[in-house]
């Protein structure tokens, strides 16, 4: 489960920024990347133990737009036609949406990810 | 705040060394010798982890003859496979066909891939670089600081480009530990070595690994003491 | 508002024929043909454009030997300056250096040469790609719209690159003329190549020079028609 | 004299935009690209009465804010360290600041030009 590693990563943003307090941390989640809610959410969880980390977690999913280079055309990822290991290849690296996603208007693989990439960290604030 | 910028640290702190191998212009031989550096060291019992980042014309894995049909296991993390030894990480696991990336993709996908591969301990993390002084280039230096390893042809035009190149990295407070080169002095053209690709067995065997020789014992000579 | 898109096309409306010199990986030969390409077209009374816009390693300049150390001259915009009856136009003019660009800036730097290069008319306007498919091959394809001539070794390593491009290429709607395998079938591997680097009298004499007649005719041929 | 080139970038953007009316345009100069202003407004006027577009235009200079992406540092360009040939690269080819410049906390070339490269279109008002 990579989003374990996903989680920690967050947990060390956590550590640098501010170790010795009570968090609140706001996550959001791109759905490009398809993080699995459920066990990013263990992962947090764990590895703030782990790490003697005191936190609560609020989790936003942002929906990835899309904006082609090429025609301007603004649209919504959706996992739709994508085949299971398509969808899964960009889990792993968002970018390849790239490889796999065309724009639905000019077919051009150069489009911006707007928003809704992968895992971000929003805010951090002392409770 | 971008959380993987400060989990790459954890990631590669089992990594007693890391190496760029590098040089201007493409087609050099960077993979190759990146390939089959880490062969040999690996063969002869070192821990070592090879990285391709040339997302837009990935080799290793072939050169290697590694088997990219299923993706790498997970355990809190992506286990990087082995190949005759070797912990291979690369883009070829999950794209088969041309990336077109621009640099702030390029960027981004080596962050991604940094923040999640597991390599735990290793003698040496080889990095097998794309051509140019772009992106990849400009990140490794700022998130690896690895040393660097060059190579280049007799040519003139790469020799010009290999020589700028020393110059920017140096400039860049980083250290170049060796300029090979390749299919000339230091490593003669092999005729036999593109038969050899894709198999660990035969690459072991030719004289292109034999001229590697020097390099491999530089490298682990001074293991110890860096 | 960038000013420089929209004077793109007004630059470029001389030019009959734009065409790519292209393919997946580094050293494959893509400058060497496009240079001798250039050059056999303009020997041949044809009025020829080159631009390099290998920016991390440009070698045009060097194979035809071109002095770089003045700027181009201005008249109302830059003027590319003539070797051997070729309009050049490199980043060599301004830089001796090695160039670590990230690749926004890549499409900065290519479309302010785009927006400011006074080509006049020309009958082949030839473009030296960098390896890859980054923001030189995406913009490329979407300022310019050229065809695309695409250059391997026989290497497995080159084929399947090239042809994973290929494939991208004609999905983005582009064409491709024709794919050449250099230091092989198409052209053969020239011992004397390398002494004739930088100097157009030698390079029009090599076995490389008369192994791109074929590719020199077709282009030749089809000017009119298309 | 290349800012004629840019000055004609600029008509073209204009006539794209609103062919027709009298224009108001206004105009950033970035300073890294050190534009020579007087020539560069003889060329808007003399493109302008070519293309037939009748406008007047207001031109601001943009210092030009570099952020180093190694270190943060901020500093503003100026060309004084560099060469006249240097200095003169950049004017035709702005990113090759980062051949020739480095950031001056740490001496990267890796740094990003926030603010101020150089030609760029603000606004195109009918008056
Ligand atoms: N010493 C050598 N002898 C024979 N072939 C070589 C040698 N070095 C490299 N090659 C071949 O040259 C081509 C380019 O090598 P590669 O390692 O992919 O270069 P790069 O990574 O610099 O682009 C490959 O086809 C490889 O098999
Ligand atoms: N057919 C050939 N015979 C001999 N040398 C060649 C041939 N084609 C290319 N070369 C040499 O190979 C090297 C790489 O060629 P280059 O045109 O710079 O490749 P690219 O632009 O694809 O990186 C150069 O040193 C060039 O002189
Ligand atoms: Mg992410
Ligand atoms: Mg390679
Ligand atoms: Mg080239
Ligand atoms: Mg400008
Ligand atoms: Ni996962
Ligand atoms: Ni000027
Ligand atoms: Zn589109
Ligand atoms: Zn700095």
């Amino acid at each position: 489960m990579h989003e374990w590693a996903l989680a920690q990563s967050v947990i060390f943003t956590a550590l640098k920024q501010r170790p010795k307090s009570r968090l609140k941390i706001t996550i959001a989640l791109g759905e490009l990347q398809q993080v699995d809610e459920e066990i990013f959410r263990l992962g947090l969880k764990e590895f703030a133990k782990l790490e003697k980390l005191k936190a609560t977690f609020s989790i936003k999913r942002v929906p990835a737009k899309l904006r082609c280079n090429n025609c301007n055309k603004e649209w919504l990822f959706s996992k739709g036609e994508l085949s299971e290991r398509e969808a899964e290849s960009i889990h792993f690296v968002p970018e390849l949406a790239h490889t796999y996603i065309g724009c639905p208007q000019c077919g051009s693989p150069d489009f911006t990810v707007v928003e809704g990439r992968g895992v971000w960290v929003e805010k951090i604030e002392v409770e | 705040m971008d959380p993987r910028l400060d989990i790459i640290g954890e990631r590669i702190k089992g990594v007693k060394r890391l190496i760029a191998v590098a040089g201007g212009k493409g087609g050099v031989g960077k993979s190759s010798v990146a390939s089959v550096l880490a062969l040999k060291l690996a063969s002869q019992g070192r821990a070592v982890g090879l990285l391709d980042l040339d997302f837009c014309g990935p080799t290793p894995h072939l050169i290697l003859g590694a088997d990219t049909s299923e993706f790498p296991k997970e355990d809190k993390g992506v286990i990087p496979p082995k190949v005759a030894g070797i912990k291979l990480m690369s883009v070829a696991y999950y794209s088969k066909e041309a990336n077109p990336l621009r640099g702030s993709e390029l960027s981004n996908s080596i962050k991604e891939l940094l923040a999640v591969t597991l390599w735990g301990k290793l003698d040496y993390l080889i990095l097998d670089m794309p051509p140019g002084t772009s992106d990849t280039f400009l990140d490794v230096a700022k998130l690896l600081k690895p040393e660097f390893i060059l190579i280049t042809t007799p040519s003139k035009l790469s020799k010009a480009t290999v020589e700028k190149n020393k110059n920017l990295i140096e400039e860049m407070g980083l250290k170049v530990v060796a300029t090979i080169e390749n299919l000339g002095k230091d490593i003669r053209t092999d005729s036999s070595f593109e038969q050899a690709v894709g198999s660990t067995k035969l690459l072991l065997n030719t004289q292109f690994s034999a001229d590697l020789n020097k390099i491999t014992e530089q490298l682990k000579r001074n293991l110890n003491t860096t």
